[in-house]
């Protein structure tokens, strides 16, 4: 225990902190004003986004059970920017909710659960920061709390989450059984792609697949995102997603090394009916969150692709996306936020000649849905040509056929929206709205990387240079 | 104890882990539901125990994991019943097929 | 044939009874205590085993906690004497079908393997080392999943609380035919 | 005029000075200024590249810059010209400035449509420069999003449909063109085993055969969607049709040639033996998009339905010219495409000053413009004479070229095609005058139009511009041939180079 | 004479006017366009006699033969190496000839115009129009390439086009505009595949390269051109008669003469230069740009001479029954047509036996000065009358002597009465036929015979027949009409001029000068030849004379009598119901439609099902996210046995 306990575990123990500082709060009960405390929030999350950049540090603590590199400490700053971007966006609507702290609570404990996932050096760590992950974020799904849409959100997500780790920790066992360890270290050598790793590395697999929300194992994404408040639905379509994906990236490969052929089968199959399925639901959406969902889903299956070729090209080609995904996603769901805030309106219908009224919310939006669908010359383009040259790269051209060809579908959905806002007549169009200082910082925040993470290869050399 | 070996536990557990699959793939109940995952955990559990016991008993590995998955289970089944209580109240139901309010 | 066996096969057929019978009883209330029963002879598992300390985890948690609490939620969700709704014919058979092969190709697969012992020295599970390890930071500590699942107890708590306060759900929430119910009711 | 950023950053301060002005006037006014001193350094460009050339500069490419941009990947910003970029950003520029012209009294969300207008042109202007196949599609795919917004916001008639459809079959093509591209980069190898999407280092490396006959089809359908290739080109009539007459004029005149292009530049060019392979198929596909197409405009009874079907046939002899891969049909065919570019954009332009009159562009409602507006009325003779092929016009020359192109090509095959497509010009004649007999010549079918008022200075000045660039290409075509032909000869030398021999 | 770009001059002035009143005439210069226009053609005529006079008589012959001459010449479209589009003008025999035939009528034009067009609401874009077909002509005659002459062909194509569509409201001029462009056109993808063929075998398109390539016999041009065969025919013979094809679209032989009849819908001075004089002659120019190589294929000059002679035949015929003066007129320059069609068809290449074309140059010479006449004359007539009809005129001889006397001179010339131009050259063409085929003999002996008939019906018809004009029905508007007269100077002087040379063109010294191969050639009148043409234009005459001097029954009985045939004339032989049918019925009906059928449901149609199909797809599975967790689970849980199946059985 030293002082490296300090500098490795900074982004961990600074969640902690404002949890505790948060818990504080609330028992003090000095400040009631929900205002001050978003504030106070914003600002302890701001400072501990930048706490990430100070130092970088490799090493490990507990005896393995925490190891941290220079690309987790930069994961973990993405997510810290993601949430800071989801607590600046979800202000509005946290301005007059009840339960503001217990809010910051859960979702920095889902946070800190991520965390401990991203640096877990053994599938006990894994486990734990997994459903310290999970299981806060479906209170979160029912926040809204007089919404009964809400809660039938949390049911699903609760019952499906559980069942998946269930699932997953089956094959947590049964690795165990075969190699009597869970340490990431010492497993590579042990799996050797006997019968019962095979069946490990499916109920793995499969756990991964549901928690990526990749199909066949997605079916519960829809209605979660759908019934949460927007805020909640961002932080999961966008930051637990991220997550999951370097758990993803530093779990699969580094361990089944030896079963690279089986996961990439399985990758195969599942890149194609997540692509395709996610693709095939989202044309036909109504509800804009629900749309995201879906997708979300097909982004999945897409950055699946990069991981699928399994070398540092296809993991920076992932990071990159899941940035480019931040921003972009987080700038469509800012401007559902505000929409849904002040009018309650979450049909693509009600977006209707939106742009008429809200011109800059407008952009907003379509450059967002434009850098989802990889169109350039939004960031997006260059995150989705990243990820399918990766995907490319082992030479699987049906792979990556199908992966084009559903770009073309995915751009009918994404233009349908931009088409209702545009083109559409609407005899009410939602009224003009603004959102507050700090969703407008949010979407600004968005926007620029929208726009300038494309053309400046930095932060794409940056990452690749982590490797 | 030389006839009953690791084996017949993991048959015992691996039953177990499938009917609670079963369970929860069949009952509508959600409180059913709920339990039958707690089943599922339990045969994990037995899993970890029972491999731990009879492999590798250099470490506690698997018996930890025990621990800590029975903690889970009880922080999940907290925020689970409340959360479908919470349902309840507003659905007046606690069958599964009765919240479907959101779908296709 | 020794006494243990004969407790091994009662415990299983316990646990397993057990098991199904709370999955597939038409009363609620009955399904709570098959599971009781069904976690219990897991309990006396644990106790065949040797692993007492884990074996009184199982009481204390499992058959003092989580089946309270759930029994308790069956009290509060008013039907507990109520007969469940049938599940879905199909859906059953399904089911049925399907777990039944998978569990049929695990236990293939769990009875091919040739599982190999480690020949280290061994470590009793008892209260003491499980103590000793749990709080330990260094060699085999495990501190820190220790501190993170008390964290997740403190958000699990949190959650709970803000969920299960009582509020009135506002009728424009609901759809429209559980408006109606509700303000029938 | 050496940084040929200039030319890509220019349209693009403009579309942004564009989102600051304050009233439509500022705006139009930013927007034409733009263009037109793009216009300008489109021709200083030209100026110094002959001048360059006189000098006796040989290199394959001149002005070439590159910057690394994605060194892990390989990915260059990698520009340069020669002489066929050269022609086809002057093409561009014409139809640009013209484009803004013609759109002068667009009223409704000024500042979009003219930002939208100028994002277009900064796609092609930066495709045509590109030679990091990379950058190229990036600027291929620029151009789709605002060729949607154009048609659905401002167009007229399905216009959702028809943009959905252009936006969603440009995109396919741009997707088999993603496969293309990327197989060919993991193909190569510039040692080290380090890929490269240099267009000019690719065309130095030997793909393998078998790659290059899985690979050719995807590049070439992939561009040639873009260029309206049978059987995709149903966008193109539903597209031109719908969309407002600038956006017509660019979807036309610039965006179908970014695709003869991407078919010349980086499918033929970089798989000299696909191309060969594929050659029949090529031109089997070119001379059915020029029968069936001239044959099914000879139904249209929609002056724009009819002119996005001549672009149809006249496309297809753009890809005939390729297929045929003969030097001097390959000049043709890039001939073809400038003259095309202009020649449709005049066309457009002619249509939508037409329909900006009479409200109708059905052929039978319109009749006796000639009288009424007769400047409007001859700028739609002029288009239609070149269109027809008219010697002195743009169109002649190019065709006669891709002609005498294919004749070279001895077998009965080749000369079949070329015969149809040779008849396609009497098929062009026939539609053509039939449309401006019925709608610009005889009686004035409604009274209404002795009322009509006559072009304006904008949309004069944009006719002249084009008529002169049509006029200059068909009278003088021997400076073009000038800029084309040794970069044909290396595409030529490339093609010489595939073991399947001619 | 090398240098002498000055001859470039002589297109070149007319394309000046043309850009000068095309441009600004409107609006600027409207009341004094006609006077530009004559005014450059006319210094552009004298060149064209200047060069005429000094290549014939200061230049004169090289070893008894006059050159070719290429004035200047310059690479236009480099195609490769070999083969280009050059811009150039060649000075030899026929296109001196024709530079001066072409400038000269097209002076008399402009100058008729003056007059005859006074006051029309386009005066300046006429004569722009009446420019740019000079121009094309000019260009045409002086073409070095062949492809240059393809080019300006379809200028000519095209300013026809505009001038006869000069009155664009009338449906009919504009259908009639379409017709003639697009019929022209169609026989033009005939020369252009002809072009492409030859150039393809000799690998050039200028034309002395391309006559030198192609008439050596040891050159390998040649060899290859004949060997190569496709469907019986050589590669040679096909590109000759395909060049022949285009050839006979602008010069409106069968089946391509259609058109010609049509396009008098122009104004009546425009028939007379283009319908007549000039345009309609440039397939016999073609022709005869090529003649050496014809020479050396049977097989095509077969089908030139055939095909003349059938026009001829046919055209005859038809001219007889039709009952619109100008439409007999357009009807009797096909049959003349035909007549120098055939003439170079029954001719070979050089010394004597180049007979046949000499004539036929012969021919087109004085036919260009007695048509335009003809045609003029009928402009000042319907001028007069405002109708084209004949049977709204008659007896107009005393109302317009000078009209009447030239249009008469015209009407002699025409029906090869001595000593008027026409006798000297259809004598010359009925020679060469005899020598050289009997058959076709017959043809031209015949036809020559209807022609006086024709004419002379028409003749009669317009200035005799009925008693006075001044007797006619309706009073006041004749009396308006006598008033009007013959109209002003401008319209009377070219008549007069005309007159004059329809008498004296056929002493002109052509066959000394217009030659095969550029020697002299020895002609002599063979007046025992002559006596049968002669009196059977004057049996003709007679004939004519007989029926229509003055208005009675007697054409009606004739027409009854001969029935079916009259009718069938009458109608021009169905011609134009069966390209009516042909276009409207198989060309749009059947391949247009199915075209525009397949492209809007087939092709597109794949396009729409497609995205339909992707959208069923999408409505097919959404029973997969029922809402109903339970059913997730059993998915999620099936993928799971199925990744276990899959990789356990089949991808282990």
């Amino acid at each position: 225990m030293s002082n490296d306990f300090f500098i490795l575990m900074r982004s961990e123990l600074g969640i902690m902190l404002i949890i505790f500082f948060l818990l504080f709060l609330k028992v003090w009960d000095g400040i009631t004003e929900n205002k001050k405390i978003l504030q106070i929030a914003n600002v302890l999350l701001l400072v501990n986004f930048m706490l990430g950049f100070i130092l970088n540090a490799n090493g490990e603590l507990f005896n393995g059970m925490f190891h941290t590199t220079n690309l987790i400490n930069f994961e973990k700053i993405i997510l810290n920017f993601g949430t800071l971007i989801i607590s600046l966006q979800a202000y509005d609507w946290l301005k007059n909710h009840k339960h503001v702290i217990e809010f910051y609570i859960l979702l920095l404990t889902t946070l800190l659960g991520m965390f401990f996932m991203l640096s877990s050096g053994n599938f006990l760590m894994f486990y734990l920061g997994l459903e310290l992950a999970s299981i806060p974020l479906a209170a979160l799904v029912n926040f809204d709390l007089e919404k009964i849409k809400s809660s039938e959100a949390a049911v699903k997500m609760i019952l499906s989450s559980a069942f998946a780790s269930c699932i997953m920790l089956f094959g947590i066992s049964m690795l165990y059984g075969t190699t009597g360890t869970l340490t990431f270290v010492e497993l590579p050598h042990l799996i050797t792609g006997g019968s019962l790793q095979v069946l490990s590395l499916i109920f793995v697999f499969t756990g991964f697949a549901f928690k990526l929300s990749a199909v066949p194992f997605h079916l519960w994404t829809a209605d979660v995102y759908e019934g949460s408040p927007v805020a909640v639905t961002s932080y999961l379509s966008v930051i637990s997603k991220a997550a999951m994906v370097f758990v993803f990236i530093s779990i699969l490969n580094p361990l089944f090394e030896n079963m690279q052929l089986m996961w990439y089968n399985m990758l195969f199959l599942t890149i194609v009916l997540t692509i395709t399925i996610g693709n095939l639901f989202a044309i036909r959406q109504q509800n804009i969150k629900r749309f995201l969902a879906f997708s979300s889903i097909s982004q999945v299956g897409f950055i699946l692709l990069g991981i699928s070729s399994n070398s540092t090209m296809g993991v920076t080609a992932s990071i990159y996306f899941l940035i480019v995904y931040i921003f972009s996603n987080l700038g469509a769901f800012s401007v559902i936020a505000i929409v849904s805030n002040e009018t309650g309106k979450e049909n693509i219908n009600d977006y209707k000649g939106f742009y008429k009224t809200n011109k800059f919310l407008g952009w907003v939006m379509a450059l967002s849905l434009f850098s989802l669908a990889g169109v350039p010359p939004t960031a997006g383009f260059f995150g989705k040509m990243f990820l399918v040259t990766a995907g490319a790269s082992k030479g699987n051209y049906i792979l990556i056929i199908i992966a084009a060809l559903n770009m073309v579908v995915s751009l009918y959905y994404y233009l349908r929206i931009v088409k209702a806002m545009f083109v559409d007549e609407n005899k009410e169009p939602i009224t003009k709205v603004t959102g507050s200082t700090s969703v407008q910082i949010a979407i600004i925040i968005c926007m620029a990387g929208v726009i300038l993470t494309g053309f400046a290869s930095v932060l794409y050399d940056y990452i690749n240079s982590l490797m | 104890m030389n006839e009953i070996g690791l084996t017949h536990i993991l048959f015992v557990s691996t039953i177990l882990f499938f009917i609670g699959v079963y369970g929860f793939l069949t009952r509508r109940n959600m409180i059913s539901m709920l339990m039958s995952i707690e089943l599922i955990l339990n045969s994990v559990n037995i899993n970890f125990v029972a491999f731990n016991k009879y492999l590798y008993a250099d470490k506690l590995d698997g018996t930890f994991f025990t621990i800590f998955i029975i903690t889970i289970a009880a922080a999940e089944a907290s925020v689970a019943i409340a959360i479908i209580i919470h349902l309840y109240r507003n659905l007046k139901s606690v069958d599964i097929d009765d919240a479907d309010m959101m779908k296709f | 044939m020794n006494s243990s066996t004969v407790i091994f096969y009662i415990l299983a057929a316990l646990i397993l009874g057990g098991g199904i019978m709370a999955v597939t009883a038409r009363k609620i209330f009955r399904s709570a205590i098959y599971l009781l029963f069904s976690l219990i002879g897991i309990a006396a598992l644990y106790f065949w085993m040797n692993i007492e300390f884990i074996a009184a985890v199982q009481i204390v948690v499992y058959v003092g906690g989580i089946v309270v609490l759930i029994i308790f939620s069956i009290f509060l969700t008013h039907d507990s004497g109520g007969e469940m709704p049938e599940p879905n014919l199909t859906r059953a058979l399904f089911a049925a079908f399907a777990t039944c092969f998978a569990c049929a190709l695990t236990i293939l697969y769990i009875s091919k393997q040739a599982f190999i012992a480690t020949q280290n020295v061994t470590i009793e599970p008892n209260v003491k080392n499980i103590g000793r390890q749990m709080l330990s930071t260094t060699d085999h500590g495990f501190m820190l999943p220790f501190e993170v699942v008390s964290m997740l107890l403190l958000a699990a708590l949190v959650g709970s609380i803000v969920i299960a306060l009582k509020t009135k759900p506002s009728p424009s929430n609901l759809p429209e035919g559980d408006a109606l119910e509700a303000e029938k009711k | 005029m050496t940084n040929l950023t200039i030319l890509i950053l220019f349209p693009l301060i403009t579309a942004i000075a564009v989102l600051f002005c304050r009233n439509s006037a500022q705006i139009r006014w930013t927007a034409l200024a733009g263009s037109a001193i793009q216009l300008i350094l489109a021709s200083l460009l030209m100026h110094s590249y002959y001048a360059e050339r006189a000098a006796g500069n040989v290199s394959q490419m001149l002005f070439e810059s590159r910057t690394s941009w994605y060194s892990a990947l390989n990915i260059e910003y990698y520009i340069g010209v020669d002489g066929i970029s050269v022609i086809m950003i002057m093409m561009t520029a014409f139809v640009v400035l013209s484009g803004i012209l013609i759109s002068w009294k667009i009223e409704s969300l000024t500042k979009e449509f003219f930002f939208l207008l100028l994002l277009l042109s900064v796609g092609a202007y930066g495709f045509f420069i590109s030679l990091d196949l990379f950058t190229m599609f990036f600027f291929l795919e620029v151009a789709v999003i605002p060729k949607f917004l154009l048609i659905a916001i401002w167009g007229s008639g399905k216009k959702e449909y028809s943009a959905m459809k252009l936006a969603l079959m440009l995109m396919g093509g741009s997707a088999l063109v993603l496969v293309g591209l990327l197989v060919t980069y993991f193909k190569t190898d510039i040692g080290n085993g380090v890929h490269t999407f240099d267009l000019i280092k690719i065309s130095h490396q030997h793909i393998p055969l078998e790659t290059q006959k899985l690979i050719f089809p995807f590049l070439f359908v992939g561009f040639g969607v873009f260029t309206a290739l049978f059987p995709f080109h149903t966008w193109v009539p539903d597209g031109h049709s719908s969309a407002p007459t600038a956006a017509s004029m660019f979807l036309a005149g610039i965006s179908m040639k970014l695709g003869g292009y991407g078919c010349l530049r980086v499918a033929t060019y970089l798989m000299p033996e696909g191309a060969q392979y594929y050659s029949s198929v090529i031109v089997l596909l070119a001379t059915i998009a020029i029968i069936y197409g001239a044959f099914a405009t000879l139904m249209q009874k929609d002056l724009k339905y009819i002119n996005a079907y001549s672009s149809v046939s006249h496309c297809g002899f753009i890809l005939l010219g390729i297929g045929m891969l003969t030097k001097t049909a390959i000049i043709g065919a890039v001939l073809q495409m400038v003259s095309h570019g202009v020649m449709t954009a005049l066309f457009f332009g002619a249509i939508g000053m037409i329909y900006d009159r009479t409200h109708t562009r059905e052929v039978e409602k319109l009749g006796g413009l000639l009288k009424t507006i007769p400047f409007v009325a001859s700028v739609y003779i002029i288009a239609g004479l070149c269109s027809l092929g008219l010697p002195g016009f743009s169109g002649f020359v190019s065709e006669m070229t891709i002609f005498m192109g294919a004749w070279q090509r001895p077998d009965a095959f080749h000369r079949i095609a070329t015969i149809l497509a040779c008849a396609s010009i009497v098929v062009t004649a026939v539609y053509i005058l039939r449309a401006a007999g019925k709608a610009v010549m005889g009686p004035i079918t409604n009274s209404q139009y002795n009322e009509l008022t006559d072009a304006t200075w904008t949309e004069k000045s944009a006719s002249v511009l084009l008529t002169f660039a049509v006029l200059s290409i068909g009278l003088a075509p021997f400076w073009l041939i000038d800029l084309i032909t040794p970069d044909t000869q290396l595409i030529m030398e490339n093609l010489a180079r595939g073991v399947l021999g001619n | 004479m090398n240098g002498n770009f000055y001859i470039a001059l002589i297109p070149l002035l007319p394309l000046a006017t043309f850009v000068l009143l095309g441009l600004f005439g409107r609006k600027y210069l409207s009341s004094i366009s006609g006077i530009i226009g004559t005014l450059s053609l006319l210094i552009s005529t004298l060149i064209s006699i200047t060069t005429a006079y000094n290549y014939f008589l200061v230049d004169g012959k090289v070893n008894g033969v006059y050159q070719k001459i290429i004035a200047f010449n310059f690479t236009w479209l480099q195609f490769s190496p070999n083969v280009s589009i050059d811009l150039g003008a060649i000075l030899d025999p026929i296109s001196v000839m024709m530079l001066v035939v072409v400038t000269f009528v097209s002076l008399m034009v402009h100058i008729f115009s003056l007059g005859y067009m006074k006051g029309e609401e386009r005066f300046a874009t006429y004569y722009a129009f009446l420019s740019l077909f000079t121009f094309s002509m000019l260009g045409l005659v002086l073409s070095t390439n062949i492809f240059q002459i393809y080019m300006f062909w379809e200028l000519v194509g095209v300013s026809s086009f505009l001038l006869i569509g000069y009155y664009f409201e009338k449906p009919s001029a504009v259908a009639a505009s379409k017709k003639a462009f697009i019929v022209t056109r169609f026989a033009d993808l005939g020369f252009l595949i002809g072009i492409l063929i030859l150039a393809f075998n000799a690998e050039t398109l200028d034309f002395g390269t391309l006559i030198e390539r192609l008439t050596n016999p040891a050159s390998p041009y040649l060899i290859n051109a004949t060997t190569l065969s496709f469907f019986g025919m050589s590669a040679l013979t096909w590109g000759l008669v395909m060049v022949f094809l285009g050839g006979a679209g602008k010069s409106a032989m069968f089946p391509f003469h259609i058109w010609l009849p049509d396009a008098m819908e122009g104004p009546t001075p425009v028939s007379a230069l283009i319908h007549a004089a000039t345009m309609v002659v440039a397939g016999v120019y073609l022709v005869a740009r090529l003649f050496p190589i014809y020479s050396f294929d049977v097989t095509a000059l077969h089908v030139v001479m055939y095909v003349g002679a059938f026009s001829a035949l046919l055209a005859a015929v038809i001219a007889c029954t039709q009952t619109d003066i100008k439409r007999v007129l357009a009807y009797s320059t096909m049959s003349q047509i035909g007549y120098m069609m055939f003439s170079l068809g029954v001719s070979s290449y050089g010394g004597e036996n180049g007979l046949g074309y000499m004539a036929s140059m012969f021919h087109l010479f004085t036919h260009a000065f007695f048509k335009s006449l003809l045609f003029l004359g009928a402009g000042a007539v319907i001028h007069l009358v405002h109708s084209n009809e004949m049977k709204d005129m008659g007896g107009l001889r005393k109302l317009m002597p000078i009209t009447h006397i030239t249009f008469l001179i015209a009407c002699l010339a025409i029906a090869g009465i001595p000593p008027f131009a026409g006798f000297f050259s259809k004598e010359e063409i009925l020679l060469a036929a005899f020598h050289s085929n009997k058959l076709i003999y017959g043809v031209a002996l015949f036809t020559s015979g209807l022609t006086a008939f024709y004419m002379f019906r028409l003749y009669f018809t317009i200035f005799w027949s009925k008693p006075s004009y001044a007797n006619a029905s309706d009073g006041r508007e004749s009396h308006a009409h006598a008033e009007h007269g013959e109209g002003t100077s401008t319209m009377k002087i070219p008549l007069i001029i005309l007159g004059a040379c329809a008498i004296l063109a056929g002493f002109f010294p052509i066959a000394s000068l217009v030659t095969s191969d550029g020697a002299a050639l020895e002609t002599h009148i063979d007046i025992v030849f002559s006596i049968a043409p002669v009196l059977l234009a004057i049996g003709g005459i007679l004939l004519a004379m007989n029926l229509y001097k003055s208005e009675n029954d007697k054409p009606q009985k004739l027409a009854i009598s001969l029935g079916g045939f009259y009718t069938a004339a009458h109608k021009k032989f169905y011609m134009d119901e069966m390209y009516l049918f042909i276009t409207k019925n198989i060309i749009f009906n059947i391949i247009g439609k199915t075209a525009a059928w397949i492209d809007k449901n087939i092709v597109d149609g794949f396009m729409n099902f497609l995205a339909g199909f992707t959208a069923l797809i999408s409505e097919l599975i959404k029973g997969l996210q029922s809402g109903k967790l339970q059913q997730y689970a059993i998915y999620f849980f099936v993928g799971v046995i199925g990744f276990m199946l899959l990789f356990i059985y089949i991808w282990a």
